[in-house]
């Protein structure tokens, strides 16, 4: 057991801290309180991937031969974690970044590496993935959107939902059936597919805190070039697979560091209002600081399992449990340590400008999104326990 | 022994149901609530003339004279229906409140719905107990968290030393909004620069007609968080059997139908809690304060669970604006804040029942 | 909504108060503390349930024809309540009093209650139920044991477990296969079997409390007369289910009081070594003391409802899941009050002779015994709530 | 970064697995806990000779010299064989007290297994913590919860100001039984009527040698509860695999499911917490009482809940003597209760990272 950087690893800490002392845009952390159109946060948030491409600070993980730097597992993590402690603005291409990029560097022909991968590290192309349906949220085998070989085309028809970033997405991953004969999860193909197609409508979903984070995708009869499948036809179950695994074992990396700067924040605040002497809450406080230490530990153990030679296992379910319910017991201590003030969503009486409500709202959807908690735990029980199926 | 609603209650309660049913269908509370304005007059005259605005305020005094039991019952329908606006401020808390300090004639105008009212109660730091207010009865300094002021023709303001109705457009008076996550019922701060004001109550009279009020609102908020979670139950349980995944209707996994089941036991028992709170306060029973804090302490926790599992239950659904949970979500947040949450009530049941042998101490049987 | 007593309630009442101070033994307190062989201190209990039928206590909510006081559900609640206030030792033939002798009245034949219900009130004769099995646990129409007739006798084979006080029981309601062929639930008989019959076989279970309330029954080809058969042969799981039913319904009843006697006792404790000032402590005794009164009135609420009007219904998994995930909690907090003394289960040192550490693991049973959690919650689920069964 | 085992630690954990399999299988380990007297000689000399006794002493002191993660790593080994008697009191936590006393001679006939010992730390009314112990060099008054003081040679008082070396024998030592639920660790109160014995430390050096002691204690009983989770969860998983209800093995049915992943889910993060808190304690972080503390709030609250889901998921199974569960059950309430439980350590935590900038405030990437 060593948990000291190597020199190497420090070094390149150092320069990624040193980078962002320098760049990180100063006005950000009053902006992200403001309302601003979405459109307008979103071309300030690619200039900041812009400007961290240009540096060489987006996609550190990707080989170099496609633009990145080659990272070990290990680097891609500091990365993270020194953008979220210095409150970075987050790269609005997070999805091609983490996910997409990826998926097409493994399963990708040359050609679509050529045209996808430089145009994603840069944000020139916003990405989003099209793999929940109305009727398939959870069991996400069921999907029905599908697309009907003709001539040198797919038409793709279906709806998805719960898109990240669908209303500002350039590109599509998306998963449809292409063999309506086949099994559940077997006959689906991934297709990379142009936005601006006709028949493509998107429309936002509206949030309960109001946001529309999300979108709906509609597909009518939309045209695309069978180059554009991604993999194998009828392999998509595998493709969209190995992409939701990268999903769950990235998506807790930065979070300890985002609850540690809530947490430094809500004690400052408890400390200010003299509700650090109030022991009830002491404890809720101290159970939550403790929960993120706990996930710390329990996300290195992960990490250091996946460099000392495997890939993310099912284990990333515990990561998805530990940073969502984490999270809401964290939201719901902060609304206890505001009292009454805690509900206000905004306007001069609120408490750093009403962001606590809003953090308390959207952490209801950590235990939906991303998986559920129940197929979470489904998942731990029959794939690391070996119980049978429950669904 | 009968822990159930009379043939009269049982009336009021379908009566109530209809009415609701049919001039605030969840389509009208969902737009009042996004408005910007909850307080729909028509429907406050209508309310009126069913005599719902004097329900609980004596006959004497120009209300109905019906017991605060009534009132539950009516506070839960109008929990479940979403119901907003200044029902609760005015004839639930500014009523009992003016009642209470002898403002007889100001009560009988609030009884009739012909004038709405609040109560100016709490202040910087979220202070509330009458005990600790810093406000005199010279009515000078701010009032936060009041609601429904927007819609007030009357300020009742709980000073430390007295009850006092201040008209709000009085000289002397400003106020602005105080946007919250709830918005059926909507907030806001109120600065008194020593307006004119009638003292309706001095002193002793003005802390216990404070206090009386505080006991009795809390009460009947127990009720209308019950209401509001027996329908977020209600929709979560109809999702449960009409949502298929993996071939089956997700009511059929446990780890739903048991979630499904905890809300139930969850709103039984703050329904039980909240009524016997308002009995007890109705019969004026030795352990009407104990019984208070157990419905506040149990509603505060429960409504914030049933909302963490009607949203859960409906998956990513139950995450949209579109749902209806969210609005109860939101509201139980707001319930919860006010006038004590759980670790509060929790504390002054400690105090009654462990520190001294209190008014909860004694076993009734 | 009027929570009175009537006059004539009051009047029970205090005629029930009267007698319990004159006669609650005086040496029970310290008595139940101390280790005794368990035939003393039932063949004690015995003499107490004698003295409660001589003065017309046992069985109040029996029909005056078969020797009760025709008491109604509130009156008999007023007993079990008055009787717990005072922590008068309990009485030994619960299970005739409470279960098998309503069962005989409803169902049974005129002999039968002739030859039975007497010495059921008097203690003469104890009785327990004989209904799980090892492998019929939650799934009690999977039950195996099985009665084949033979002549005018049933011959009766198989194994129970968790039957209380089948140590000390001079009969057995025993539910059996009468019918092979029939689907699980139907095909079943009640039958009152005389523990003396050649070929029955008392095993003492032992619990995790080291105690053995419990027994395992062996039936090795035991001949039980025809006439022995209480209601209709294959009805046996609805008079078997009428039994649960009123014990789900009353098994809660004297616990709110014997919870409170145990959170009085607690809050002195509490006071007396100034864990009572602990904030933290507070919260978790309060919430003690809250769901105690939660449950109090949700029983209120269920008995009214069976008063005007109705049998017990499936609220009866309310009332059980209360009782028994409060007891839980309570005892948890009872440890955290005690801290490292908590722990002991005897010695000088121990508190209250050790008994906080035996009903903390005494506890730990009640989620499970009488129908566990889960079961109840699937009850709710379906029969209250509408949901398709999950089992 | 490598945040598992090294080569050797995994070495160490088979031939303890192996060892503990062999020497001490659960039906063992049963007989021992009802005999009365957990500690088997047989069984800790050859303990001894694998090395065990001494193994975090250092090598100049007779022990192994090993680090304190190789302790971790084998008392997790020991709470899962459910491993009683005095090995966590002598070697561990007296051990450290020697040693960190300098009471080299002492701490190396514990090292070698020669000599038994155990400390004797609290006092009436639960008291534990060094500052405030009443007990002075003198050695009068009484200690209490004393881990297998029936098997030890040597008693290891800590007193306010000094650490005081007693052989049992000694005239002014008198002790007797204190009944726990754990069997397989005895308890004793020892009452001490100024004996002769050794002062090790004195003052400030005492204090930290007690404190010292107490860290790495805490942390290897983390460890141990962790292993007592691992094999509450075996045991569960392995039922709900094959115990069959409605036709069904249990397991398949979500509500006993989940139950089992959360099982694994607490038993992973305290591994996680232990391990971390031994590795801290071990390099001397800035953060190591942080870490002890984390590690044991969450053990404290994690191996009580694994035993609440595991004797739920056997149903009556879980709640009689003949299954294993009941042992860990047992333990684990008296490893909560000792060295702090999790209220006493979230309050530490809170006062590391809400009160000051602490040591547990600085963040570590």
């Amino acid at each position: 057991m060593d948990l000291d950087l190597t020199a190497q690893e420090v070094a390149f800490r150092d320069e990624a801290r040193e980078w962002l002392a320098a760049n990180v845009p100063a006005d950000w952390a009053e902006r992200r309180r403001r309302d601003e159109p979405m459109e307008e946060r979103f071309a300030y948030l690619r200039r900041w991937q812009r400007r961290c491409f240009d540096a060489g600070w987006a996609g550190v993980h990707w080989p170099r031969e496609y633009g990145g730097r080659g990272a070990t597992l290990i680097e891609r993590l500091i990365v993270i974690e020194e953008m979220a402690r210095v409150g970075a603005p987050h790269l609005p291409g997070v999805i091609g970044l983490e996910m997409v990029g990826p998926t097409i560097i493994a399963f990708g022909t040359e050609a679509q590496k050529q045209r996808y991968l430089a145009k994603i590290l840069s944000g020139e192309e916003i990405w989003c993935q099209g793999f929940s349906e109305p009727n398939s949220g959870s069991d996400l085998a069921s999907l029905r959107a599908d697309a009907r070989l003709d001539g040198d085309h797919y038409v793709v028809n279906g709806q998805k939902v719960w898109t990240s970033y669908g209303w500002a997405a350039d590109w599509c991953e998306l998963l449809v059936r292409t063999d309506a004969g086949a099994a559940s999860h077997k006959g689906l193909t991934c297709l990379l597919v142009d936005m601006k197609s006709p028949g493509v409508t998107v429309k936002p979903l509206r949030q309960m805190t109001g946001e529309s984070e999300f979108a709906e995708l509609f597909f009518e009869n939309v045209r695309v070039p069978v180059e554009n499948a991604v993999g194998q036809v009828n392999d998509g179950w595998r493709v969209a697979l190995g992409t939701l695994m990268y999903e769950r074992a990235t998506l807790g990396a930065g979070m300890q560091v985002t609850f540690r700067r809530q947490y430094e924040r809500l004690a400052e605040i408890a400390r200010q209002t003299g509700k650090s002497g109030d022991a009830v809450l002491r404890q809720k406080l101290a159970q939550s600081r403790m929960e993120m230490e706990v996930m710390r530990l329990a996300q290195m153990r992960s990490v250091s399992r996946i460099v000392n030679g495997g890939v993310p296992g099912p284990e990333g379910s515990l990561q998805k449990i530990l940073w969502s319910e984490l999270n809401q017991r964290l939201q719901q201590t902060a609304m206890e340590v505001l009292g009454v003030y805690g509900q206000l969503a905004g306007g001069a009486e609120a408490v750093d400008g009403g962001q606590w409500a809003y953090a308390y709202l959207r952490a209801r959807g950590n235990t939906i999104e991303a998986g559920t908690s129940e197929i979470q735990r489904n998942i731990i029980g029959h794939f690391v326990l070996g119980l049978p199926r429950s669904y | 022994m009968r822990f159930d609603l009379s043939d009269e209650q049982q009336l009021l309660r379908s009566a109530a149901r209809e009415f609701l049913t049919k001039e605030l269908p969840m389509a009208e509370a969902r737009r009042l609530a996004d408005s910007g304005d909850p307080h729909d007059r028509r429907l406050w005259r209508a309310m009126a003339e069913q005599g719902w605005t004097g329900l609980a305020i004596a006959e004497a005094h120009g209300g109905c004279g019906l017991g605060l039991v009534d009132l539950a019952v009516l506070m839960e329908e109008m929990g479940r229906a979403l119901l907003g606006g200044p029902f609760f401020a005015s004839p639930v808390f500014a009523g009992t409140m003016l009642e209470a300090a002898g403002a007889y004639e100001e009560a009988a105008r609030v009884a009739s719905g012909e004038r709405v009212a609040t109560v100016a109660l709490v202040e910087e730091g979220g202070v509330w107990e009458p005990e600790k207010l810093g406000m005199t009865s010279g009515l000078a300094g701010r009032k936060l968290f009041v609601q429904e002021a927007a819609a007030a023709d009357l300020l009742v303001v709980a000073a430390r030393d007295a009850v006092v109705v201040v008209e709000r457009g009085a000289a002397g008076v400003e106020m602005g909004e105080m946007p919250g996550m709830d918005t059926t019922r909507r907030l806001s701060w109120v600065k008194l620069a020593g307006p004119a004001g009638k003292v309706a109550a001095r002193g002793a009279a003005a802390v216990a007609a404070i206090d009386r009020a505080i006991e009795v609102a809390t009460a009947a908020l127990c009720a209308e968080m019950t209401g509001g979670m027996q329908r977020v139950q209600d929709l979560a349980v109809q999702y449960a059997k009409t949502r298929k995944q993996f071939g089956q209707p997700i009511g059929k996994f446990q780890a739903v139908q048991h979630a499904c089941a905890d809300m139930w036991v969850m709103t039984e028992c703050s329904r039980a809690a909240a009524l016997y709170a308002a009995y007890a306060l109705d019969r004026g029973t030795a352990d009407a304060r104990f019984a208070v804090s157990v419905a506040k302490a149990y509603a505060s926790d429960a409504y914030r669970e049933c909302g963490n599992r009607g949203i859960q239950v409906h998956g990513g659904m139950g995450f949209t604006w579109d749902n209806d949970t969210h609005y109860y979500y939101k509201r139980a947040k707001a319930s919860e804040a006010a006038l004590g949450d759980a670790n509060y009530h929790r504390e002054r049941i400690a105090r009654l029942t462990l520190d001294e042998r209190g008014e909860g101490n004694e076993p009734r049987a």
